[in-house]
C-alpha cells in the first residue's frame, strides 16, 4: 500500500506550455486524510488521474489548495493556472470536477459529485478526458452511475469529511504547486 | 368581389393562399403554411387545413365569416417508405489480426516475436523473441517491473499487446524501445505460442509493413500461395497507425458480400430479379431494363421487403384500395455505407460496411376527397365560415405550374420540380398548355437518412446537419464556420460544444457527437444531396422532357421544402447547365420562394 | 570469388548492388543510392556511376582496387514531357457582375437601386433607390458622413459597393443597415445611371437571391427570354457571401471553352485529330481507338504542342537518332484545374478554369550504352579499380523482375510495375520466364504538377504536399495533424508557420502559402495520385496481361520511387484488388524496400 | 488636422476576449511628438491601425508605454496582455512591429523596421494584418517597399528622435490602458 506525500515546490504559477492538465487537491488531501469516503487510497486516486494524463501524451502538474474547499473554485483555479486552460479537482472524500477557464465558476466539462461511485476506473478515466479536452479533443465523457441508495447511506459521511475539510481551511493562503511522492 | 382561399394539403405541410377574386383580377392578400395533420388526403387533415385558412387570413383585415370559397388540391395520398440493407460483413477468423487503431498506442517500430502471455514471461529463456500478451487489470507499474526484469534475464521483448490503455504508460518505463498496442478488448483471445508481428508507427503516420503483402511475406517468410492467401488482413490494415498479426494456422480476414435479400421489379413484359447484395448501381439498371415499373416487392425478413410490404399496406388501408391493387410506383437505390463491428474483432474493430438505401413510393389517384372537402366545409362552417363552399380544385401537377409560373422571368415550356420529403415530383407545362407529371423515389428523407447512417448519427442530429452549415467550436469564446471565417461570442458557449464540431442550426449550436472534422461532415451532407436530388432530377426530368432529350426543356423551377436547402438548388442547377437549363428556385408571386405554389395556382386557375 | 557490383542507372537515380560471387552463390554486400547525373544512358552518367558504387562498397571492408566486374543495365534513354492548357475561360463584359467575395463585406441582405457616383450623390431626390459607387481613395470617415447626410435628406439608400476595404467601417457609421460590398479595385468600371442589386448574407452563409436566375429576374423584372441570358450570372455567383449585379444592355458572363489546340494521334491505320479542349476523358478515348500509338504531335504555338516537339527534341540530341525517326511512345490526359483571373473582372476574380494536362513519353532502344561503359571502366580505372571490366548487362525489364522476385512471397506470373517520375513501366514475367514491358508516360511528377496547379502554388512546395502529410498549426506550441491528433512543441513554432498549413517533410517544417484547408489540400494530393497511378496502373495492366484480363494476374510488386509514398501503394492496391490480384510495395532481398531492383538482378543474372 | 488625445483610463490588464488586438504606443507617442519620422500625424496612425482592426470585426485596446522604448519590448507586452496574444507596437517615429504571445521576444510576426517608408496605408495594413492573425488566419505578410536611401537620408533624424523618446522613459512605470480621443 503507497503512502502520498505532497511536497511543497512553491508558489503555484500560471504555466505557458498547452499541453498540461492542472490538478488540485483539497486541503485535507493526503494530509488529514488518506483515502476517500469509500477508502479508496488517496495515492491510488492521484496515480491513476496522473496515469491517466500520462497516457494520453500530455504533462501534469499538482497542486494544493489551502483556502477552499469548494470543489468548482478548486477545479476553476486549476483551470486558469493551466497552460491548456482545463483543470481537474478532486476533494478528499473524492468529489471530482473537471473545469475549464473559460466557463463560468458554477458550470464544468465533467461533474463527479457522487463520492461513493469514484473507483480507480473513474479517476483514471477523469485524466484521460481532461488531457483529451487539453488536446482540443472532445471525448465521450465519463458515463457516471446514478446510485439512488448512496445518498442517504453515505450522507452522513460526507457531511462530517466535508466539516472537516473545512476546518483545515487557511484563510487567503494561495495555492501551492506539490510534487506527489508515493513510497510502497 | 369574394374572398377565396387555395389549399394545398402536402405530404409533409399544408399551405394556403387568400385572395380577393374581383372583375378586375385576383387581389392577393397574404399565405399560410402549417405542418399537415394525418396522412395527405384524408379526413385527419382538417386540423391543418384550419389552420393554414387562418394563417392565411391574419395579415388581412379579413376573416373566417368573410370566406366565401375554399379551392383544395386533389391530394392524391403518397406513401413512401425507405430501408437499408447492409451487403458486406467482415470477419476475422482465428483472432488472427488486431486493427482497431487505438488512439495512444506505445513506442514505435516493427517487431516479431512469438506471442507469450505475461503470466508466463518468467519461463522465457534469454534470447527467445517474444511479443507479450497482457491481460486486462494487471497495473501498468505491476507490467512495467516485469518486462523490465525480462529484458534483464535476456529475454529478447519485441512488442507488447496489452488489454489495458497502458501502452504509453508501459513504453515510458521500460528500458527498451519496442512497438505495444493496447486497448484489446478481447486481449484473453490473442492466441498464444505463434508467431505474431507488431508495428506502430510514428505519430500522424501509417504502418507501412503489416499493411504490404510482401511485408507480412516478409515477416513470417511465406511462399507465393500463403502471401496470396493472407493479402487481405494487408488490405484490411491500410490506413491506421497500429496494427498486430498473428500467424495463425488458417485464420484470415474476409470482406465478404451477405446475401442482403433478393428484389422483384415487374415490367410490363417482363420481370428482373436482384439481388439488393448487387448494389445501387446493379439495382437502377435493372430497373431502367423494366421501365416502366409495374410493381416491386421484397423478400420476407429483409428491411427492404418488409418496407415494400408496409408501404403498400399503408396506401391500403389510407385509401381504402384492395391490398391486391396497390402498386409501387417508383424505386431509388442509393449506395452508402454503415459503420459496424467487425465480426471476430478482439477490440471493438468497426469497419464501413457497403449498404444500400432504398426509397419506394406508391400514389394512387383514388382518395377520399369528397370526404376530406366535407369535412373541410363542416369545420369551417362551425368556426364561423357560415357561407363557405369548398371546391376540390384541378389537377394537382396544373396548379403547381400554375403557380409556379408566377415566378418572374419563367414561361412555357416548364418543368417544375418539387422536392419534398418523401418523392421528387416533376411536372411539365408545353407549350400547347399540356401537362404531364412524373413521380420518383427518394427526396429529403432519404438524404437524411444518407446521413445518420454515414455519420453514424441519429436521424434529428442527421436532418440539422442537413439544413444548416457546420461550425467547429476552437475555444469558448469562438467558432471558427466551415468557410474559414471566424465568429466570436461575448458570453462562454455552453459546455457540450467544446471542441465539438456543432451545427449552426436556426435556433442554437447543435453539437455533433462524433469524431469527424468539419470537412468530413459537410463532404458527406453535400454528397449525400448529389446522390438523392441531382441524381432524380435528372431521372425524372429525363422521363418527363420531350423525346427524353433534355435539351427540349427550358426552364426548370424548384419547389418545395427541400428547395428551401442552403445548397441542393445550386447543384441541381450545375447538374443541368451543360443541357442548356434554366434552373432556379422558384419565387411563387415574386414574394413566396418555393412555396405556395399549389394554393395561388388554385386561385388563380378560378379567376 | 569475385566482387561485383550491379548499377542502375535511372531516369532520377542511379542504384548500385555489391556482392561477392563464389562457387556457392551469392553474397550481397552493400547497396548504394545517388541521384542521376544527366540523362540517363549518356556519358554524364558516369559521375553518378561511381558515386553508387562507392556508395555500395562502403558498407564492406572492400575498396575499389579489389572490384572486379561492373554490370550496368541497358540505360535506354527516356524522355518525359509535361504541358498544361487551360481549357476554359471565364468573361464579364460590360462590367455586368461583381463576385470576388471580399472576406469583410458589410451589412447584410439584399438592396436594388441605379448606381449613383459618390461625388454625384448630393443631386440625389429624396425617394431615389440609390446604389452609391464610391472611388478608392476617399475616407471612409467621409463617405459615412455624406452618406448619413444623404439619408437625412430622405434619399432612399439601398446598397454600396466601395473601391476600399472599408465595408464594414462605413457600415458601423451609417444610421441604416445596408449591404455593402468592398474592394472593388475597378470601382471606376462599374456602369452608373443603371439599376443594380448587392446582396449581403450573414457570416458563415451564402447568398440567395443574386445567385439564382429567377431570383435575378425578380429584381430586374426580366422576362423568360431575359431570364435565359441572365442565368450564367446567377450560376457564377453561387456559393459566395456577396455580390452585386448591374443590369446593363447586353452583359453577360461566359464560361466558355477556349480553343487548346489540336492533337494528332496516328495509329497504325488510321490518325485521330482531337482538340485538347475537349477533355481529358474525350483525349484518352481517341488515343484507345488508334492504339497502338504509333507518334503524336501537337498544334505548333501551344504549350502541348511545344512539350511533344520539345520532347523528341530532346530525345534525337541525347541518342543521336534522327528527329525524324523519334515517335511518342505513350501519352496521359488528366483532367484537372487552374485558378485564373477572370477577364472583365473589377475585382480581381479569380476562377478555377478547367485544364488538360498531359505527360507525354519517348522512349528509344538506341543509346550510346557502349561509350557510356566506356567512360565509367575509364573513370573507375582512374580512381583505383585497376582490374575492373564493366559490362552491360541484360534487358532492364528482365533484371527488374528478377530483381523484384526476391521480394519474399512472390513468384510468377509476376508484374512488376516501376512508378518513377517521368513514366510508369509494367514488365510481365510469365510462368514460362519471357518478359514483356510495356511503358505509359505519365507519373511522379505530373502528380506533382497536378498539386501545384489545383492548390496554386510553386512545384517545390506541391513536391512536399506530395510527399509527406500535412498539420496546422493552432498555436505557436502546437500542430493539429491531419489525422486529428496533436502534437507538442517544447520551444515556440517559427513564426511563418503561425496559424498555417504546414507539411511535415523530414526535416522541417514547410508552411503552404495558400488559404486551403488542410482536408481540401489533402484532398487534392490524393485524388493527383489517383489519377495519374491508379489510372496507370490499370492502363498498363491492361495492356500486358495475358489476353488483356486482368484476373490472369497474380502479383503485382510496385517498384521505383514513387512506390515509397505513403499513399500511392495502398491506392493501387486498393484498385487491383476486385481482380484478385495480390499488389504490395516491392522488398528487394527482403531488405531494400522497393529498391535496387535492377541492381540486384544484374548481379543475379551472372551468378 | 485632428489632434489625438490619450486619455488614461487606468492600469493595463490582461484581456479575457479572443477577438482584441492590442495596440502599444510608445512613451513619446502622441505626447511629446505628434507625428512620424515622415510627418504622418500620429492621430493618422491610430485611426488607420484600429481601422484596419474594426473592418475586421476584432476589437481594439489602446495601451501607452511608460517605462521603454524597445519596440520588441512594447510589442511583445501588448501581446501578452491580449486576450487573442496579439499585439502591435508603434514608436512615435513610425516604426512598427505585430508580436504574438509565444514568440521569443526578440522575434516577431511581422517587423517594420523602416520608420520612413510608414505611410498610412501601411499601418492600415497592419491593423488589418494583426486582426487576421487574431482571427487565427495567417495574411499575407504587409508588403514592406525596400529603399536603400531611406536609411542614409534618415539616419540623424531618426536617431534624434529615438534619443529623444529615451529621455520620455519613467522607469519602472507600468503601461497604461488609454482612450485615444481625435479632435479635429
Ligand atoms: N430550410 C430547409 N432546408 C433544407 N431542407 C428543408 C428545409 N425545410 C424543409 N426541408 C425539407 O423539406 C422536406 C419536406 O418538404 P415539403 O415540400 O414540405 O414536403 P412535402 O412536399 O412532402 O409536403 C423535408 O425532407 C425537410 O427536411
Ligand atoms: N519518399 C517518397 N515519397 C513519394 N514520392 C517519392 C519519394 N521519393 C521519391 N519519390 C518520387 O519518385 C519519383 C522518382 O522515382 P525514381 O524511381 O527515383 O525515378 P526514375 O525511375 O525516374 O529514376 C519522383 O517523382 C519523386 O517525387
Ligand atoms: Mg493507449
Ligand atoms: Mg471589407
Amino acid at each position: 500500500m503507497n503512502v502520498l506525500e505532497l511536497r511543497e515546490i512553491g508558489r503555484a504559477e500560471k504555466g505557458a506550455r498547452p499541453d498540461e492538465v492542472v490538478l488540485a487537491l483539497s486541503p485535507g488531501f493526503a494530509t488529514f486524510f488518506t483515502k476517500t469516503i469509500v477508502d479508496v487510497p488517496h495515492s491510488e486516486v492521484v496515480r491513476q488521474i496522473l496515469a491517466g494524463i500520462e497516457e494520453q501524451g500530455v504533462q501534469a502538474r499538482v497542486i494544493q489548495v489551502k483556502a477552499r474547499a469548494d470543489l468548482a473554485a478548486m477545479a476553476h483555479t486549476a483551470a486558469r493556472l493551466s497552460g491548456s486552460g482545463i483543470g481537474i479537482g478532486v476533494l478528499a472524500r473524492g468529489t471530482s470536477m473537471i473545469h475549464q477557464k473559460d466557463l463560468p465558476r458554477l458550470s464544468s466539462l465533467e461533474l463527479f459529485p457522487q463520492s461513493p461511485l469514484m473507483t480507480p476506473e473513474v479517476f483514471r478515466a477523469i485524466g484521460r478526458n481532461a488531457a483529451q479536452y487539453a488536446k482540443g479533443e472532445s471525448p465521450q465523457p465519463v458515463p457516471t452511475l446514478n446510485d439512488q441508495m448512496a445518498r442517504p447511506r453515505w450522507q452522513a459521511k460526507a457531511a462530517l469529511l466535508h466539516l472537516k475539510e473545512c476546518e483545515l481551511l487557511v484563510k487567503g493562503a494561495p495555492p501551492v504547486e506539490v510534487e506527489p511522492v508515493l513510497t510502497a | 368581389m369574394s374572398l377565396v382561399v387555395g389549399v394545398d394539403i402536402g405530404n409533409s405541410t399544408t399551405e394556403a393562399c387568400a385572395a380577393l377574386i374581383t372583375a378586375e383580377g385576383v387581389e392577393f392578400l397574404g399565405s399560410g403554411l402549417v405542418p399537415t395533420t394525418g396522412i395527405k388526403g384524408t379526413t385527419a387533415n382538417v386540423d391543418g387545413v384550419e389552420a393554414a385558412v387562418r394563417a392565411a387570413l391574419r395579415t388581412s383585415r379579413l376573416a373566417l365569416p368573410a370566406l366565401q370559397r375554399v379551392f383544395v388540391n386533389e391530394a392524391t395520398p403518397v406513401i413512401s417508405g425507405l430501408a437499408m440493407e447492409t451487403i458486406t460483413e467482415t470477419l476475422i477468423t482465428e483472432s488472427t489480426m488486431i486493427g482497431h487503431d487505438p488512439r495512444t498506442p506505445g513506442g514505435a517500430g516493427l517487431g516479431v516475436g512469438v506471442t507469450v502471455a505475461f503470466g508466463e514471461l518468467d519461463e522465457c529463456s534469454p534470447g527467445e523473441k517474444v511479443i507479450v500478451v497482457v491481460p486486462v487489470g494487471i497495473d501498468f507499474a505491476v507490467v512495467s517491473k516485469a518486462l523490465n526484469a525480462a529484458l534483464e534475464r535476456g529475454v529478447d521483448l519485441r512488442g507488447a499487446v496489452l488489454g489495458n490503455d497502458d501502452a504509453v504508460l508501459v513504453a515510458n518505463r521500460i528500458s527498451c524501445s519496442i512497438p505495444i498496442v493496447d486497448e484489446v478488448r478481447l486481449v484473453s483471445s490473442v492466441p498464444l505460442g505463434m508467431t505474431a508481428a507488431v508495428e506502430v508507427a510514428a505519430p500522424g503516420r501509417t504502418i507501412r509493413t503489416l499493411s504490404n503483402a510482401y511485408g507480412l511475406a516478409t515477416v513470417f517468410e511465406l511462399n507465393a500461395d500463403q502471401t496470396r492467401a493472407v493479402s487481405p488482413v494487408a488490405r484490411a490494415l491500410t490506413g491506421i497507425r497500429s496494427a498486430v498479426v498473428v500467424r495463425t494456422p488458417s485464420g484470415e480476414v474476409s470482406d465478404r458480400h451477405i446475401p442482403a435479400g433478393t428484389l422483384e421489379l415487374g415490367g410490363e413484359t417482363s420481370t428482373v430479379r436482384i439481388d439488393v447484395g448487387e448494389g445501387a448501381e446493379a439495382i437502377m439498371a435493372a430497373l431502367a431494363r423494366v421501365t416502366p415499373m409495374k410493381d416491386a416487392s421484397g423478400e420476407a425478413g429483409t428491411n427492404v421487403g418488409g418496407m415494400l410490404a408496409s408501404v403498400k399496406e399503408n396506401m391500403a388501408d389510407v385509401s381504402g384500395v384492395d391490398l391486391a391493387e396497390v402498386r409501387i410506383g417508383d424505386l431509388l437505390a442509393v449506395d452508402t455505407f454503415v459503420p459496424q463491428e467487425v465480426r471476430g474483432g478482439l477490440a471493438g474493430e468497426v469497419a464501413l460496411e457497403n449498404a444500400v438505401a432504398l426509397a419506394a413510393m406508391v400514389r394512387t389517384s383514388h382518395g377520399p376527397m369528397q370526404q376530406v372537402a366535407l369535412a373541410i366545409s363542416q369545420r369551417l362552417r362551425r368556426e364561423g365560415a357560415a357561407e363557405v363552399e369548398v371546391v376540390i380544385g384541378g389537377v394537382e401537377a396544373e396548379m403547381a405550374t400554375r403557380g409556379a409560373l408566377t415566378t418572374p422571368g419563367t414561361d412555357r415550356p416548364l418543368v417544375v420540380l418539387d422536392l419534398g420529403g418523401g418523392s421528387t415530383d416533376a411536372a411539365l407545362a408545353d407549350r400547347s398548355g399540356a401537362i404531364s407529371t412524373v413521380h420518383v423515389a427518394g427526396a429529403g428523407d432519404l438524404v437524411t437518412r444518407l446521413i445518420a447512417s454515414e455519420l453514424g448519427v441519429e436521424r434529428d442530429v442527421a436532418e440539422e446537419i442537413k439544413q444548416s452549415p457546420l461550425a467547429k467550436a476552437e475555444s469558448f469564446f469562438h467558432l471558427r464556420l466551415e468557410d474559414g471565417t471566424v465568429q466570436f461570442f461575448e458570453e462562454p458557449l455552453p459546455p457540450e460544444v467544446f471542441a465539438r464540431v456543432v451545427v449552426l442550426s436556426t435556433d442554437a449550436l447543435v453539437p455533433i457527437p462524433v469524431r469527424h472534422s468539419v470537412d468530413r461532415i459537410r463532404q458527406v451532407r453535400r454528397t449525400a444531396k448529389q446522390r438523392v436530388f441531382v441524381v432524380n432530377a435528372l431521372r425524372a426530368l429525363k422521363q418527363i422532357a420531350p423525346y427524353r432529350d433534355l435539351r427540349q426543356i427550358g426552364f426548370v423551377v424548384l419547389l418545395g421544402g427541400s428547395a428551401l436547402d442552403f445548397e441542393i438548388p445550386e447543384l441541381i442547377a450545375d447538374a443541368l447547365a451543360p443541357y442548356g437549363i434554366v434552373c432556379g428556385t422558384g419565387n411563387v408571386r415574386g414574394s413566396e420562394g418555393p412555396r405556395n405554389a399549389v394554393a395561388s395556382g388554385l386561385v388563380l386557375s378560378r379567376s
